[in-house]
């Protein structure tokens, strides 16, 4: 009875059924390596990718062998600075040592063979997997309990492209890739601080994929970084396939369309929230770095804003919120205004609007709705398909809904009007995330405009206020600085200002060190 | 967790949300009145609406039917006959965009107030529409008149009246509000423009009156109308009409004309450009006292004889003669005011701010101090421009 | 309770604004005109002085202690029973203007936007939003209303400028001439409403991070909601006229009917409904709030959550039969609510202030 | 019946919801307080609903303040111009 009580429990709770495996992993490895072999194969299942390499060593030939990962690793390094040294050179060398054991020629090795600049000692099989998933290259002696991992890793990557998707037209042009390395590297070049610190960890039982965190030593609020790693610690989960994994498991608020943490593709963006002392998270595998914490003010502006003059960047921000209450509004206002406040429309423009409406069949806002939805269907439409069959898509969007639509009598031609200009700005958006929100939530709007006109748009932009207000970014108020209200950092939010007068650093976000430039205003040489 | 029960608020809003939509109306569901005319009738009044049908101003396809429908009904109350009107119109009167109201004479001999009630009352009303009379005939056949160019005869009725006051003069705008104070403050009595037809209004509802270059019948702005009380009692002529709109400082732009002088035959033209006029009350020994001070800018656009108007000598003639002329027609507009005794300046009113504390007991009596009230016009002229020639053609002829 | 909630001196300041502001702002005019006439903008100058006063008087209040809201306040000075009974009555009191206010907005929405929408449906739309914001707390309500209050602020600049070509001076003549206890007489209603309800507010301040900031924010909140009552109804006066804004129930609606520039920007009175939309539902939710906290203190509960929805459930009932017609409110605010105000607005402050005082003295000596 | 219906729907999953919050914040004050006032609230709306009486505040307070706000009025009303 109590067995089979054990034996529920265990089953009942995943928790002693991982434990069990995980202790299984931390075997120690074993002194023959024949053992170790069988052992690696097993339970690697015989992949075919997992390159078992036996060869012997030394005058007195001590077996070894060596373990890869096929297309993980850059095949040169492995000839040349391991296989070339161990057998050739290392029995060169022999002579001049004194080796009698297996230990000593482990030493050997160690110490003066392997000319690899990363060498890690391994004693579990654990960390074996690890090491040889990773795609280090594994070497193992007959008769030692451990092992070496030498770096190796090089694989395929995509190396530096241009941005696909936060594009500018002046400015770096580079974008993060898939790989970890690669992109600490990208943000290392834009910093050369000594407090410039990252520091990673596996996350993900099956995928163990590094991730790396960022930010600047001194400027960044320790709460935050500490409240940043807290989470990634709590983080339990097979597998981490992009940063959008981590973002919707370390953000504050579930419930909510608006994205709490920045994501962006450009290095320069990251390097300036780094500078600003917010924390960047780097996850191997996705050229998407978060930046945390974000606020609403940040999906509006693009990095761009600052490389044009500061009226320009200005001018551009404010067009984009105008846009955004563009996208959200306008097929909710239209609606409001033809079937409810008729009144509050110019007469001659009623009358055309009328005009158009006899003998369209549906109300205006099941008209609304089904030029929205089939809008909806066409971007995504467009994104997922071929390129080359992408513009085939706008051809029968533009033609058959946009114009035949309006011909059959369907649809009114001032809709279609309506739903283009919603559709256009909500592509101002220079954040990708903050852009579906909007779409989410437009439709939203657009049944408490048709159940309460005008009033039910006012109820919802109250209760979008009080949910974003409602808001925080690891602490942040999501609003700030409008609200809460911070004059000081008025000079980066809804209009840029000149660089030389923005001073301080945004003051909720970093606390010490806020001064972060002290350049007089540029004055013109005297005449 | 945390947000559970704002869930379930949210889910309870939808609810309602989706059984609402109670006040919706689709813009083809509506009947949207450009007109509304007010007539009197034994069993009360009788309505007229104005309907367009939005398909044949501005759809793509134009057939030859009008572009405007009238309805008539009557009832007890201009609401009831309102309400009543859905038994023969096809969709539901839309009155927000209501340009102009007309009242048909008789209706406005036998008093307008106890109307006027629902339409300033009802929430649809806005207040920028135009009331009128109909000058001798009923508001019913004015709106059935067919208007060349603007296909809705009430927006031409209403442009016309908004052009003749801005550069005619004798016509004025009376929205709701000024109408209604004007009916119930004491000192103040209301006016309103009159509109007539010539021709015969049968013929003009019909299509073949738009359908010609000469129109049979079209319709004008008139005269203005005086009230005493809510009672329609005359009308002023085209000189009064005039001086009304220069005492009540509503003189944007119109012309005047003169003779040129003893020795040069034909006249000479001004066109108005500002007019400001004030008024002064003062109370002197119980007597109360009216003082208009008015002061006119004008250029000259029109010399049909041969004078000099390079002359700052003949300009100061001119400017006296016009000055005389502008008093005239001021003081002819007292006198017929007065012969109707009718304050439709609001010289009471004018007193009532200037000397409150007397006012209180002329107030009572107000009618008969009108009819003795001594008035005092004082007319400033300044010519300023000579439009883009100097000397006038005529001058120069051989 | 959430002690460590806080709001900032800006926040309590737009809240106070909003809170003069309120149902006042579209309402106000119509009765102080009644009495007042030409000079009722004076009346609401002369109420607007001594609301700022009686603001004065209630800071007087939050030095007693800094740390209690008036209802921890009523129990200290005067006692456990004694002071939970009057702390019932003032809840009474703060019940009834939420009440008050969401069946001003509901009669306005059903008598000038939707017409054919059940009051009831209304009432229950608008107050379901409000206790969305009450159940965030009074942090997320004051930030909230700091994002809405500059559009607020715009629409009043906005509708101020788009009818000042339509003013005439001649319309509030004569100035300060007759009707002078007319003038005196518009000011009492408007006292009452809105400037006594603000003693509601006096339990916020506890709650702003800095005291010294609170009472300056409460003073400058006071003065510039008055400055815009005044500015607003000066404008009614001077484009409707008296006549018409005694005889509108929404004059300030009206006034933006008048707008109209280059025959283009009319049709706009929206912006109107726009800025009494806004003041009025922060004022709702600040006093949702405050009276969810006050009967969770009467009651010693560990959360004000707990009754929030209750009391949803009670506002609505009780708005909705709150009163026959819209006739019926308007009597009511010029008849029995200048005592109602009084007694909490004045009474209850004075005493507390004069028995505080004494058991201050008396601690000292 | 219908209205009376949703309302205690509505009321029901509120109170499911709204209480297992109140759990949380484990006081046995808090949860009476809500079943009590939830149960009172509801049956007031469903009175209303069905067109029972339902006491007017403003006639109370009216009724209260009788003596002190016949003179005011009084007052006030000698100002009022019609």
């Amino acid at each position: 009875m109590s067995k089979l009580s054990q034996v529920f429990k265990a089953l009942k709770s995943k928790k002693i059924v991982m434990d069990n495996v995980s202790d299984d992993d931390n075997m120690p490895l074993n002194k023959e390596i024949k053992k170790n072999i069988s052992e690696v194969s097993k339970v690697l299942g015989n992949s075919f990718d997992i390159v078992i390499r036996e060869f012997k060593i030394g005058k007195n030939p001590i077996e070894a062998c060596l373990f890869y990962t096929d297309g993980l690793i850059d095949k040169d390094l492995v000839h040349n600075y391991v296989l070339e040294n161990l057998m050739i050179d290392g029995r060169k060398a022999e002579s001049d040592e004194k080796i009698s054991s297996n230990q000593d020629m482990y030493n050997f090795i160690k110490n003066s063979s392997l000319t690899s600049v990363e060498l890690t000692e391994i004693d579990t099989f654990q960390a074996l997997y690890q090491h040889l998933l990773s795609g280090d290259t594994i070497v193992l002696l007959n008769g030692v309990s451990k092992g070496f991992a030498v770096g190796s890793r090089g694989w395929e990557d995509r190396g530096v492209q241009e941005p696909s998707s936060q594009q500018v037209v002046r400015g770096p042009k580079d974008a993060f890739s898939e790989t970890l390395r690669t992109n600490t590297a990208l943000i290392r070049r834009r910093i050369k601080d000594q407090n410039l610190w990252i520091e990673t960890q596996k996350i993900g039982k099956k995928s163990k994929t590094d991730v790396a965190i960022a930010y600047i030593n001194g400027v960044v609020n320790e709460d935050i970084v500490l409240e940043i790693k807290e989470r990634l610690k709590k983080i339990e989960i097979d597998a981490i396939l992009d940063s959008g994994y981590i973002e919707e498991l370390i953000q504050d608020e579930i419930y909510t369309p608006f994205p709490t943490i920045f994501n962006t593709e450009r290095p320069d963006a990251v390097s300036a929230g780094i500078l600003e002392g917010r924390v960047a998270i780097i996850v191997d595998g996705s050229p998407f770095v978060l930046l945390a914490p974000a606020l609403f003010i940040d999906f509006f502006q693009s990095s761009e804003d600052y490389y044009q003059r500061s009226d320009i960047g200005s001018l551009l921000r404010i067009l984009r919120f105008f846009c955004f209450f563009l996208a959200l509004l306008t097929p909710s206002a239209f609606i409001a205004l033809t079937t409810f406040h008729q009144e509050m429309i110019p007469t001659t423009l009623l009358t055309s609007l009328a005009a158009q409406r006899e003998g369209v069949p549906f109300p205006a806002f099941i008209e609304a709705l089904i030029m929205e939805i089939t809008f909806e269907i066409l971007r995504e439409a467009g994104i997922r398909l071929p390129r080359a069959v992408g513009s085939a898509i706008s051809i029968v969007g533009a033609l058959v809904l946009g114009q035949a639509a309006v011909e059959a009598g369907i649809v009114s031609a001032t809709m279609v009007i309506v739903v283009s200009l919603t559709a256009i700005s909500s592509f101002v958006s220079p954040t990708y995330n903050m852009a579906i929100s909007v779409r989410i939530l437009r439709f939203g709007f657009m049944i408490l405009a048709a159940t309460f006109g005008l009033v039910g748009i006012i109820l919802g932009l109250i209760i979008m206020g009080l949910h974003l207000s409602s808001l925080r970014s690891f602490g942040i108020p999501y609003l700030s600085p409008m609200a809460p209200f911070i004059p000081s950092d008025q000079d980066d939010a809804l209009i840029r200002l000149p660089v030389w007068i923005k001073e301080n650093r945004p003051r909720l976000i970093s606390q010490i060190d806020v001064k972060r430039e002290a350049t007089e205003q540029p004055k013109p040489p005297p005449k | 967790m945390k947000k559970n029960g704002s869930k379930a608020l949210l889910l309870f809003m939808t609810i309602f949300l989706l059984t609402g939509c109670w006040s919706s109306r689709e813009l083809s569901d509506l009947a949207v009145v450009t007109a509304l005319g007010i007539d009197k009738h034994e069993d009360g009044y009788k309505l007229t609406v104005q309907v367009m049908d939005p398909g044949e101003i501005a759809g793509k396809d134009l057939t030859t039917r009008t572009s405007v429908t009238t309805y008539s009904m009557t009832g007890k109350t201009v609401f009831e006959a309102l309400r009543r009107l859905t038994v023969t119109t096809p969709r539901k009167l839309y009155l927000s965009h209501l340009r102009i109201i007309l009242l048909g004479q008789e209706f406005s001999e036998g008093g307008i107030s106890q109307s006027l009630d629902f339409i300033s009352r009802d929430h649809e009303m806005r207040l920028e529409f135009s009331l009128m009379i109909t000058k001798n005939m009923e508001a019913e056949k004015a709106l059935k008149i067919l208007t060349p160019i603007e296909k809705i005869p009430a927006n031409k009725i209403y442009s016309s009246l908004q052009t003749a006051q801005d550069n005619w003069a004798p016509a004025k705008i009376v929205e709701l509000d000024e109408l209604v104070s004007s009916l119930t403050v004491p000192g103040k009595e209301a006016v309103l423009t009159g509109l007539s037809a010539v021709g015969s209004p049968e013929v003009g509802a019909q299509i073949e009156n738009v359908e010609v270059v000469d129109s049979h019948t079209i319709v004008n702005i008139d005269e203005i109308g005086v009230f005493k009380d809510d009672k329609l009692v005359g009308w002023f002529n085209e000189n009064e009409s005039k001086g009304f709109n220069y005492i009540t400082d509503n003189v944007r732009n119109t012309i005047g004309w003169v003779e040129c002088g003893k020795e040069e035959e034909g006249t000479i033209s001004v066109e108005v450009t500002k007019n400001e006029t004030k008024l002064k009350g003062s109370i002197d020994s119980n007597l109360p006292k009216i003082t208009i001070e008015t002061t006119i800018e004008a250029n000259i656009a029109d010399v049909e004889c041969a004078i000099d108007v390079y002359d700052q000598s003949k300009i100061k003639e001119i400017e006296g003669k016009l000055k005389k002329k502008i008093e005239e027609i001021i003081k002819e507009s007292i006198g017929k005011a007065k012969e109707l005794n009718s304050d439709v300046f609001g010289f009471g009113q004018v007193l009532s701010r200037q000397e409150p504390k007397q006012w209180k007991q002329l107030k009572d009596n107000w009618d008969k101090e009108f009819a003795d009230l001594d008035i005092e016009v004082k007319v400033k002229f300044n010519i300023r421009g000579t439009g883009t020639i100097t000397e006038t053609l005529l001058g120069n002829m051989k | 309770m959430n002690s460590e909630v806080k709001i900032n001196g800006r926040q309590f300041t737009i809240l106070v604004i909003m809170n003069t502001l309120g149902s006042a702002i579209i309402m106000g005019p119509a009765i102080v005109a009644s009495y007042g006439r030409e000079n009722s903008w004076i009346s609401v100058l002369i109420a607007s002085m001594i609301g700022i006063l009686v603001v004065l008087m209630y800071i007087q209040i939050f030095k007693l202690d800094r740390n209690k809201d008036i209802f921890q306040l009523l129990e200290k000075l005067l006692g456990k029973w004694l002071g939970k009974f009057i702390s019932f009555l003032f809840v009474l009191y703060v019940f009834y203007v939420v009440i008050g206010n969401l069946r001003a907005m509901g009669d306005f929405i059903i008598t000038h936007i939707l017409v054919e929408t059940p009051l009831e449906v209304m009432i229950l739309l608008i107050l379901i939003t409000c206790l969305i914001g009450v159940r965030m707390g009074i942090e997320v309500i004051s930030r909230t209303s700091e994002v809405f209050f500059p559009y607020v602020a715009i629409a009043i600049f906005l509708l101020i400028a788009m009818v000042f070509k339509e003013a005439e001076v001649t319309k509030i003549q004569p100035i300060l001439q007759t009707n002078i206890g007319g003038m005196l007489a518009g000011a009492v209603p408007l006292i009452g409403y809105p400037f006594f309800e603000l003693i509601i507010l006096l339990s916020l301040m506890k709650d702003v991070n800095k005291p010294e900031k609170a009472k300056k924010a409460f003073i400058i909140g006071v003065t510039i909601g008055g400055f815009l009552l005044t500015s607003i109804t000066l404008m009614c006066l001077l484009v409707l006229g008296v006549d018409l804004t005694v005889r509108n129930t929404y004059p300030t609606y009206v006034l933006g009917k008048k707008i109209s520039i280059a025959d283009f920007v009319e049709r706009v009175e929206v912006i109107v409904a726009i800025i009494w939309f806004f003041t009025i539902f922060f004022k709702i939710m600040t006093i949702f709030y405050v009276l969810s906290v006050g009967v969770s203190r009467i009651l010693n509960l560990k959360s004000y959550k707990t009754v929030t929805v209750p009391i949803a459930y009670f506002i609505i009932v009780f708005a909705v039969v709150l009163a026959p017609n819209v006739v019926y409110t308007s009597q009511f605010i010029t008849g029995t609510w200048i005592p109602l105000s009084a007694t909490f607005g004045l009474v209850l402050p004075i005493i507390l202030l004069v028995v505080g005082l004494l058991k201050e003295n008396k601690t000292r000596s | 019946m219908l209205n009376v219906t949703a309302i205690l729907l509505v009321t029901g999953l509120i109170g499911r919801f709204e209480y297992k919050k109140i759990k949380k914040l484990d006081s046995k004050k808090d949860k009476w307080v809500f079943v009590v006032g939830t149960t009172v609230a509801a049956t007031l709306s469903v009175a209303l609903v069905l067109g029972y009486y339902i006491p007017n505040l403003s006639k109370g307070f009216e009724i209260v303040y009788q003596p002190i706000t016949d003179p005011i009025v009084t007052i006030l009303d000698t100002y009022k111009s019609k």
